[in-house]
Parts: C-alpha cells; structure tokens; sequence
C-alpha cells in the first residue's frame, strides 16, 4: 500500500505522477462475474470515485452493465463520485442491496 | 461475523441468530410499555416464482457502519429505549429467518412505526445483498431481476 | 385460563406466557415473509406517575370470544398467515411482558400493521381489566382515573 | 337457573308474571364494590338489558356512577340495551377495558 513513486504529485501527464494503491471491494453479482471479493488497484495520486470507474469500466464488461445503478462505500461509509480518493482507502462496489 | 452491542444497540452481521427471547431481553426498558420485533423470513415465492432458498453476502463493516446510523437516527425519530438489527448471512431455506429487527418505546405506535423505519432503512442502504435460488434450479441475485 | 388453537389462530387469555420463539414458529407460514410480534410490557410510569406493579382481571371466555373475532377481521383485512393473541392477567411487574401479539403475511408492511390494528382492537373491546400498584403505595383501576 | 314460575308470561303488573334467573358477572373496579364476581338474579321475563340495568342502580350506587361507561355482554359477546334476556342468561358488566 506505499506508493511507488515518492515525488511530488504532477500532471495527469506527467509519467513521474505518484501512485496510490486502492482497495477494491466486490460483493454478490459483482464479485461473481469479478471472480474475486477484494484486489488491489493502482491509480494516480488525485483520482476520484467517478474516475477510477471511469477505469474499471475499461477492463470489466459487467460493470458498465451495473454501474447506473452501482452506490460506491469508501472506508464503509457511503461516498459520491466527485470524492477524492487517498492511498490505502478501500472502495465497494454497492449493487442495489435486497437485505432483510 | 460482525457484532457489536452498546446501551442501546445490538448489532449483528452474519453468525447464528439469537433466541427471541434474548432480543427481546436486550432491548426492554423499565420505561418502555412496547417492544416489538419483526422477523423476515424467506417465503416459498417471489414474483410469482417458486423459491427453495436465499444466499446473503454482505460487506460486514460497512453494513455495521450503516446499522448503526439508522439505529441512532430511529432512536431519536421514535424515542426508542433500545433497538437491535440482527442480519445472518449464508443460506436460509424457506420458513426460516434471515433478520431481526426489534426495539422498545414508551408506547406502542412508535414501536411498530420505529420497525417499519428501520427496515425500509435497510433495504435502502445496508450492504447485504440476496440470491434466489428458484424451484426450477436457476438462481439469481436479486439485482440481476431488475430494480425493486 | 383459557386457550384455543386452531390451524389460523392461537388465543390465550390468562396463564404463563409461551417463549417467544413458540409463538413466532406457530404464526410463521411458508408464504410469509414476515413475522412481527408485539409484546406489552409493564412500564415503571403512567400519566407521570411512578408505577409498581399491574394486576390484569379478565372476562375469559368472553375476552377469547372478542380475540376470535379480531383475529379473523384482522387475517381478512390483513391477509395474515397466522395469528395469535396471549394475555396473562394477575400481576405484572415493572419490566415484565403482559400480552404478546404475533402475526405472519406475505409482506413486511402488512404485519406491522396487523399486529397495530389488532392491539387497538384489544384495547377497544377484550374485556381485561388493569389495576395499577402506584409507586406511592396506592393503587387504582384504570377505568377509576377516567376514560383513555 | 329454572324458571320459579311456569305459567304463561303476563303483564308487568300481573304477580303471576313469569320470572328468569340470570346470571350476572362483575369484573374489575365492578367486582371490587360489588364484593363478589358473580351473582344469579331473578327479573321478569321480556326484560331488556336497560330494564335490568335500571334494577341494578337501585341497589349497587357504584353502579350508577359506572353507568354511563358500562357495556353490556350477553353470553360473551357484546348486546345493545333492547336486547331482551331469556332464562339462564350470562350478563356482563364490562367498565372501559384497559388490556394490552
């Protein structure tokens, strides 16, 4: 969970950019079609919620077909896509709930 | 599993559900005429499909995290002495209970009125999520039957 | 004391209160969703007065007649699964239950509304009676102290 | 709980009225003035809930003060005050319940 990079953070194009490390968190439908509860996810220093599911969308079909209806929890508290992201800081993926 | 109790609060993700009776002891007040508990339960249908059983998954500390709000912003809504949430998670065949919610008041309405909340709170924000397993074999997680 | 249980309904009207896991596994059906149950508790205060003790007097065959009636309307308006009503009369201390109501139905909504109407229903018209041991050592029939 | 009279039901005035016993029940703050829980009493046949209850306030002041808040049970179930008692009839005083 260090980052790699311990300059100053610069640029979104700046290849010298610091690098945090999130905790990703998938539960239910997510975590099946992910095929894991929980990974690591590296992203530049200054990353919002919006962005970093900007990125997964990218890389994990099934979570553009859930993501209008996804809520995202950071550190177990709910948080909006404009939230600023910091190293260490786990992240769920919250699919409408059905508990009870 | 994940559980914590205060004063005022009993919260329970995952684990063996306690005895009613146990609840029931944790949340009555002397000042408190009403206690109420709800039981959900998994039914033999939903939407008109047979059902055998449900699976919960839940993210447990967050799922605590948010019990403890909605508990905290019912007690003060209501005048609740006490109230417990008590989520099991895994499989729960049919008949049996998947969650308990109970609380104690003064008087009567506002218990029954504080479950009502608290339940509706639940199923809105705590992250605990149900799969159906269906009587004809199929499964499905409740959010891929579309929005409730 | 007097009982009656059938497939639908579970009337008590004096005698020990059953565990609450009893009447909640009597009342559940495999259709229902959700169980609720109510349990009426001695409080240590009444109109601001510090209360003791109540001491319940009953009509019981006529008190079981009047719950027939308001399970039967209730599980009709109500759609319930199933439904019980227990009292127990004699004394009921400070923090003890006094009556127990307990519905099923398919639907969370409907059973905390069942169990409010039944309750309003046995304050209305089940004819027990309660005298109230004040902590100031007196003691009063509620129907002394005037109408509700 | 037999009749002490078996000729044919005559008018108020005639003492050869024929006469029912019923059985009344007290409960409650009822119960306690009264002194006891239940009682046989004998009126004449074709009497109404109302006309026994004008009997009872001759003899039982608490009663009257009870009156106005008194409803009235007829073999366990509730009865108007026209309802008219037959022989072996169960009454019931029921001062505002209080259960629950």
């Amino acid at each position: 969970m260090q980052p790699v990079s311990t300059n100053e953070s610069g640029s979104l194009q700046n290849p010298e950019t610091e690098i945090i490390s999130l905790k990703l968190r998938w539960f239910s439908v997510l975590a099946e079609k992910r095929g894991r509860r929980e990974e690591f996810h590296k992203a530049e220093k200054g990353i919002t919620v919006e962005k970093l599911m900007d990125e997964l969308e990218k890389e994990f079909d099934a979570f553009t077909l859930y993501r209008p209806h996804i809520r995202t929890g950071v550190n177990n508290a709910y948080a909006g896509p404009d939230m600023v992201l910091s190293d260490g800081d786990e992240i769920a993926f919250i699919t409408p709930v059905s508990g009870g | 599993m994940t559980e914590e109790r205060t004063d005022t609060h009993w919260i329970q993700i995952g684990g063996l559900l306690p005895e009613l009776g146990e609840v029931s002891g944790f949340v009555r007040r002397d000042h408190c005429g009403a206690v109420n508990l709800f039981e959900g339960v998994t039914r033999n249908h939903d939407s008109g499909r047979g059902v055998e059983s449900l699976y919960y998954d839940s993210y447990d500390e967050m799922a605590l995290a948010e019990c403890r709000k909605i508990i905290g912003d019912a007690a003060r809504r209501f005048g609740l002495g006490a109230a417990a949430i008590l989520h099991t998670t895994g499989e729960v065949p049919v008949g049996r209970t998947s969650m308990i919610v109970a609380v104690s008041s003064p008087h009567r309405k506002e218990s029954c009125e504080a479950v009502l909340h608290i339940i509706a709170a639940i199923k809105r924000d705590v992250p605990v999520w149900k799969k159906e397993f269906f009587s004809d074999a199929t499964t499905a997680w409740k959010e891929e039957r579309g929005r409730k």
